[in-house]
């Protein structure tokens, strides 16, 4: 076996290039799946192209003894399936990485690398000799490159088995021929190359308690805890496999036992409009709903989000955005809706926002959502995004505490009604700027009429200057109320740097990752992520607490800047962006850079503008 | 101003329901429509209906989306919940609404305007859903809350207040429904109480989307060429003074007439337009043959009136998605969480 | 006569308490334009309701020798011809000032007011007594207030008749029977009060080279002139007169002389979204569209202006603000949309705003829009508000210039096209961020594909990110660009102040009534009015210029100032929120109110916080 | 990937058209759509027609929503102006544009989910105003690029890719336009070259709204219960792996049958649909005949294609508009503009 390379065990990154149609992702899950069951922390990003047959798809696998979570920006092992990107993909492996390809054709004019090693497989070939019909043959190539990786990373064949079995329970014939693939790929390695390679994998014990999952699916979950009954929704990239993961679910835990009857009402609306009005018509009517979109639906839902705003109707909404603007990249990754959805609809509005940054994350805030939605009455948008919604994340196993029921908040039963003399839909009793709600089919007393034009508190139709006011007035102290009531930011304050670093969402990861490699040049800095708007008030202090601050998100038009700038009292010249709005999950390198750039000395480090990435 | 609600002392002497309700009990907000406007005689019907059905008025949940129209869900049944949405989105919140509580009755209102311009794509997938709601469009032909623009229900040759003449075919609610495969499709007079009481209390209990569509004279914008009593008319001749805002206050306009009969109903501004009661040989279970009947007769210039096509085997909504009798609002969370056991079993699958 | 008030003559305010549908905005009109041709300066506000027949009804008539635009915020005379709103009119009058009401009823209880001159006129009998049938009576009673108010305030008889003859040319019994009622008000005031009043109307020549006119039909104007063939739209408060006049000036003035045929479109849309895809269609096939909507409409348009933001598609929306939330308060005034429409849609979007003051900026300002969206190939908004829109407005003639030709921007014709190599419809040729733009039907080789989804500057379609970013970052050279190119701030620094006034459209006329006021209690204030977004560069300076700076502006949110904070370098605690938000147009007495509660000696002049109102 | 276009070198041997143009004129980008995708015959459908009709190449304005068939007007005629708007709202965009310029040929390609959900309401006002344009609803059942939920035409008891069935009733294209009063209705079948080109280039040719709905079976997620090769059927079966993301490679599936007969069509996946071409006797022009017969078809489970529907005598919006010849946006600007006298005249009624 070749001479191993102890700095990059279990620390490389593979990435395989094939074409959308041909059925690489299981070999791709299959890779990471047994990565992961050998302990090591893995990555998978999945940059696929926007249609369905034929076009260039990528798979990267980062495998990472430290558990880093964000895109590599590197690649140390190239799989070239794809004739048309070939080229690009060869220039894509770093120096002294490695190049798998299908040597059963030759590619001479495209070898022209000296610092890497080009490995040749005749997978075509092999699969040919060995499998019957179009399909199979093609299907099997993807298996075999998998057994190749297996020899080169010293991968556990037993394991791979076994994961086939667990996949293919219900046709066992298949495990055997899938793992006939990978034997032949695997043979063919082993006999052909020096395995494993200078990099490969060594077992750990580092994701016990953890699971692989993505945070659409998290998200789903969250949605069936919470006691969601009726979701409504309309196709689109990348919010779809939202709705499929609740539909899965509910059919296997939401269905009666004696009756068979579901617990739940799965609705595909005509478009986001209608989407939006029925699951705010739900919640409305004491049912937890939600939808699930990306940008092109929270535009569409700009007027029904008015409505629920200014009405003061509960409904949850999963904003899973894309690139945009307009279809923009419907399968590539961006922050690019946090001022929409902040202040959508005309006139005076202002929307909670949610903005998990992991799968874990979507599933608690999920959650937290139905219960803010409820306690405040008003709109909850969860803000995730393609990259945390379709890749595979290594997570803490979700928990779940028994004791937990949903928050309601001020609604009244039969009981409370009675009591009552009369019943008024928008008082602020409390002081909070909350008001009590009823729900039809009750009692004729609690009845009130719901109305997106202009009303008085006691919610009767108004055209009155002073009634009007007084309802708009109230909403900014319910305003007031939500900001003490939202998830807090994760501030890690360790560093007791002057400099600090704001960011939001799926960049969490590569930040944790910048940190490190900064603290190892020198640089410590403090590190606050926003998990909410309104902003917590430990937002204002952190804000206060440091000189300098580097926000970082992935949009052009720094749109979470644009958010702390109105809504805190920090100076704005403070704050310092860094942008990365590619469609590519932003990594640590492009923050190291970036905030490097800034400090190096010499540099003027007050002074305002933004690096673009 | 007409007065439909009035202070609710309950008259010993006044008719009580099976609830031992009485039509106070029914009524609502005082309306703002114009005097004599048809929504108002649509309004009373749907009292007279729903305490004739001794509904509970809790029970009721009243939506709409924008328009004179949509304002009248307030004027009546006070007693139940109302959802003034926004323009043409009103089937998006019933849907919603309906499948958030199966047990309630749902009615919607809604204009032309609303139903068959803006709100069109809701309306047909409120149809294709088969949704279980009584959908009534006060159907005038105009746009009366933007102050008289013609709606896509318009007749060709139609004359706007404004003066323009209309050259676009209309949408009729009715023929687009059945082709939808809608399950209860009928169409009235707001006039006709006789008629439109016991269709709207026939649709209150149809199980699946019922529509009415009612022809509902718009006092004030509708207006027609060739009428003596037209706005244009009287512009020139009678009237002593013109003023772009004033509005006659008018009675509304009713009608009764037998089945089988045509009875020509001359409205406010001289018009006429005729209405034909499908006689008691109608068979309203033929699609096809009632299709074709209603576009003879209004080839024929007439509206067949009553219940045109009716379908009471089809499946809505909750049938087709198979929810449980309770509403799903009612279920205790208990039934509705795995718990920590159902999650630790989801979480297997991903390690 | 009694003896006159020097101090009131032409400096007064009527208010006229109505029904609406009992057609009294003719006698309004009639009243507004003799005052009008006696050469004093008058404005007119119209309160009315959001129903069609029944609800109460106010038309305030200010005299305001002056020139003042604004809402005075008193009532010297009031006309209380509605018994619903009696008690509460009779309230609103000033100290010292004049009630009319139909005596016709005695009202005994409500009189009480010592304070005030109450005076009754038998107006329903005379009518009854002096005309036959009903509407004649109703109709009469408004035209006899009119006459009662011609005695009181000494208006010329003969002008009166003279403009009744001229509204009703095509129908003289008319003028007589209007002219008989108004003469019964006027015989039974003189009869039974001293007239004139103390204030009352003396005739001056201040008027002449003035119109009265609303903003929605100037826009109109503005429109035709611009040489806009396409108008699609869909009905909504307060827009809806806008399109009227545009199909009214039309039907005038773009009919073929020799065929009768229509050099127009007018296309009644089926919705907001609609509307404003047939606007975009039609500019992007080289004809001038528009689209006229107010608040809900903006948050449907939310797709459709991403869209051409990022295709790059011309076109000009009107939002004719009304008082949001939702549908809100369809008959009121307020400034909210200013936010959503500076960013809306969802993704990386910003677009050209402009932000006329009164019915003369309406007029250039939509000929400018037209110019600016071919100039930038990107939407332009003109946000006009209710209270601009649809209220008569004194303004100065408006002007034009027969050597203006529209400004197409970088349209290539067949010459050009013909010299072409290769066309690429995105490229940044001049640096300027814009590129070079054809038409269907000029020639195969500058076809070129539209697309909202992902493109690169050549304008094929592409997922890279390299290529997407290239057109991303254009995108901001072209909003440079655009800001040397939109209309300049008005900026008055005469009073050479430390401090600073900021606000936007129709607060204009307040402010500039405000700010005498001020002065003549000492305090100096210069002033800037923003009339574009992107903000022009002197806006910048003038914000630099000043320590404290009070934003005026129509909403709860103080969205100007958030699009201040967020686009200039200002230090935002130097802002000064002045906040009104009823639905009321804004007063010069809220402004003093709100400047001096801040400057008073003692008071933390430089403590942030906002004045609502 | 399919290859549509290829490099244009106009072959000396290569049949022209009456402008001398080739095949290869009216090509366009390649195909990106899975190999066998109903939608790619349709596009080469449509460069025959262009061709062969004769069309300059740039008069030819091609409009999109979203969706596969929405890509597929970058695929033909790159002579001619593409826009590939937002989902469903392609209808305004035509609108606008034929608005400016009168003198083009507007051809819109659209999907089923494209047209029937999202953009239903657009769809039915552009059929009211008797839009000037040829309308194609590449017809699949399903939403392709979101990868196979159920659209809105989708039959009864379908099943999708993913397992579940369809239980909603489907909206069909033709009877609703058919019932909105369209001027010319077709339906054909995407592999039905000799039927599908003549109804093209009559509907290019057609004054006013042509609505061609073309059945174009999508190869990856139609799928059908009791197929012996459906995806269903293949995954417990022969396949020796299954992935989630394998797409065969298919050959589009062609149909070639005479007037008045039924001819079965076998899907990719195994399924049958039966298309019966109208017979020659067949009376287009009769609506409620031809609707009732179209009806009949479908209970027996068939297609009737072929054009349904023809009512040339309507007029189209320009007519109704009372537009010049002469494209508006070609009109002077001198012709206009009132100019400062104008607006002299104007201002008099302001003072
Ligand atoms: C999104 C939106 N667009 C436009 C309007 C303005 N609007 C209010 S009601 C109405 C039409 C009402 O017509 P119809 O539905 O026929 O009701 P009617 O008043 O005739 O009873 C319109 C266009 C609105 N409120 N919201
Ligand atoms: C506003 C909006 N909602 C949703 C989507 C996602 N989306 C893209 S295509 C499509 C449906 C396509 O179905 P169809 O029109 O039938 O076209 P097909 O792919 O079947 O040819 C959807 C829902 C989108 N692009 N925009
Ligand atoms: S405007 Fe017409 S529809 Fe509206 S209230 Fe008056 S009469 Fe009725
Ligand atoms: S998914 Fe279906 S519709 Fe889309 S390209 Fe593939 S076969 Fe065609
Ligand atoms: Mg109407
Ligand atoms: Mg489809």
């Amino acid at each position: 076996m070749s001479k191993a390379d102890p700095t990059r065990i279990n620390d490389f990154t593979i990435k395989i290039a094939t074409v959308n149609g041909t059925g690489s992702a299981s070999a791709n899950a299959l890779l990471m799946k047994s990565i992961f069951r050998s302990g090591i922390p893995v990555v998978g990003k999945n940059y696929f192209p926007s249609n369905i047959q034929g076009l260039p798809t990528w798979y990267e696998i980062r495998v990472t003894k430290d558990g880093y979570v964000a895109r590599s920006g590197r690649v140390d092992i190239m799989v070239a399936m794809n004739a048309e990107t070939y080229a690009r993909d060869v220039k894509e492996v770093a120096p002294g990485g490695y190049l798998v390809y299908d040597s059963t054709w030759p590619r001479p004019a495209l070898l022209k690398r000296e610092d890497i090693t080009v490995l040749g497989v005749p997978l075509a070939r092999l699969c040919n000799e060995n499998f019957n019909g179009v399909r199979t043959r093609i299907l099997m190539k993807n298996i075999c490159y998998a057994g190749v990786l297996a020899a080169l990373l010293d991968l556990d064949l037993a394991q791979i088995r076994a994961l086939l079995a667990e996949t293919y329970a219900k046709k066992p014939q298949l495990v055997e021929s899938n793992m006939k693939a990978i034997q032949l790929g695997y043979d063919y390695a082993r006999a052909h190359v020096e395995c494993p390679l200078p990099l490969h994998v060594v077992k750990m014990a580092h994701t016990a308690g953890h699971i692989m999952i993505d945070g659409n699916t998290a998200a789903a979950l969250g949605c069936v805890f919470a006691g969601a009954t009726v979701a409504a929704w309309y196709p689109i990239t990348p919010s779809t496999s939202l709705m499929d993961a609740f539909k899965m679910f509910a059919e296997r835990m939401r269905i009666d036992p004696q009756t068979g009857r579901r617990n739940f009402a799965f609705i595909q609306a005509e478009d986001e409009l209608a989407a939006a009005g029925m699951a705010i018509g739900a919640m409305w009517n004491g049912a937890r709903a939600f939808t699930a979109t990306s940008g092109p639906g929270i535009s569409l839902m700009n007027e029904f989000l008015g409505l629920a705003y200014y009405a003061e109707v509960p409904v949850v909404i999963f904003d899973i955005q894309r690139v945009g603007p307009s279809t923009g990249m419907p399968t590539r990754t961006q922050q690019g809706d946090l001022l929409l959805s902040a202040y959508a609809s005309h006139g005076d509005t202002r929307h909670v926002c949610l903005y998990p940054a992991n799968p874990e994350e979507c599933f608690y805030m999920a959650v937290q959502a139905f219960d803010l939605a409820e306690r405040l009455q008003t709109p909850v948008i969860v803000l995730s995004d393609l990259d945390i919604g379709m890749n595979d994340w290594l997570c803490r196993d979700l928990k779940w505490d028994d004791n937990y029921r949903p928050d309601r908040g001020k609604m009244l039963g039969l009981e409370e009604i009675l009591k009552l003399e009369k019943f008024y839909r928008f008082l602020d009793k409390d002081g909070d700027g909350i008001g009590y709600r009823t729900l039809p089919g009750v009692h004729p007393k609690a009845a009130y009429f719901t109305r997106g034009s202009g009303h008085t508190q006691y919610g009767a139709y108004t055209e009155d200057a002073a009634d009007y006011q007084i309802v708009l007035d109230r909403l900014m102290k319910k305003w007031a109320t939500a900001r003490r009531v939202v998830p807090r930011a994760v501030i890690d304050a360790t560093a007791g740097s002057r400099f600090g670093l704001v960011s939001v969402g799926s960049c969490d990861g590569a930040i944790r990752e910048a940190l490190d490699v900064l603290k190892q040049r020198g640089v410590g800095l403090d590190y606050m992520r926003v998990r909410s708007f309104p902003f917590s008030e430990d937002v204002e202090k952190f804000l206060a607490a440091h000189e300098l601050l580097f926000v970082v998100e992935q949009n052009r038009d720094a749109q979470l800047r644009a958010l702390l700038t109105l809504e805190t009292a920090v100076d704005k010249s403070k704050l310092r962006s860094l942008l990365h709005y590619s469609g590519l999950p932003i990594s640590s390198s492009f923050i190291v850079q970036g905030v490097l750039a800034e400090l190096q000395p010499g540099q003027r480090v007050l002074s305002p503008g933004a690096a673009h990435g | 101003m007409t007065f439909i609600a009035k202070p609710k002392i309950a008259h010993p002497s006044l008719p009580k329901n099976a609830l031992g309700l009485t039509r106070r009990d029914y009524e609502g907000a005082l309306s703002t429509l114009c005097a004599g406007c048809g929504h108002d005689s649509i309004t009373a019907a749907i009292v007279e209906a729903s305490w004739g059905v001794g509904l509970e008025p809790q029970n009721l949940v009243k939506l709409s989306g924008i328009g004179c129209s949509s304002k009248t869900t307030a004027y009546f049944v006070s007693g139940g919940h109302g959802f003034n949405s926004v323009h043409g989105r009103m089937p998006a919140i019933a849907m919603g609404a309906n499948a958030a509580n199966r047990s309630l009755s749902y009615i919607g209102v809604s204009g032309d305007g609303d139903t068959l311009s803006i709100g069109l794509g809701q309306f047909c997938h409120a149809i294709r859903r088969n949704l279980n709601m009584l959908y009534i469009i006060e159907n005038n032909g105009v746009y009366g809350l933007t102050k008289g623009q013609f709606s896509a229900s318009a007749d060709i040759g139609t004359r706007a207040k404004k003066g323009e003449t209309n050259f676009q075919p209309p949408i009729d609610p009715v023929l687009l429904a059945m082709t939808l495969g809608a399950s209860f499709v009928a169409r009235s007079f707001s006039g006709d109480k006789q008629q439109l009481v016991p269709l709207i209390q026939a649709g209150l209990k149809h199980e699946g989307f019922a529509l009415i569509d009612v022809l509902s004279p718009c006092v004030t914008f509708n207006d027609h060429e060739g009428s003596t009593k037209s706005y244009a008319y009287t512009r020139e001749h009678y009237e002593p003074a013109v003023h772009a805002d004033f509005i006659p206050l008018e009675r509304e306009i009713t009608a009764d007439y037998k089945e089988g009969e045509a009875l020509p109903v001359v409205l406010h501004d001289g018009s006429r337009i005729v209405l034909r009661k499908l006689d008691s040989a109608y068979d309203p279970t033929d699609r096809s043959r009632a299709a074709a009947q209603i576009q003879e007769r209004m080839k024929g210039g007439e509206y067949l009136t009553g219940l045109l096509y009716l379908e009471p085997s089809q499946n809505e909504f909750h049938q087709v998605n198979g929810t449980p009798d309770a509403p799903l609002n009612s279920l205790p969370y208990e039934v509705l969480s795995p718990g920590s056991k159902g999650l630790e079993k989801v979480l297997a699958r991903y390690r």
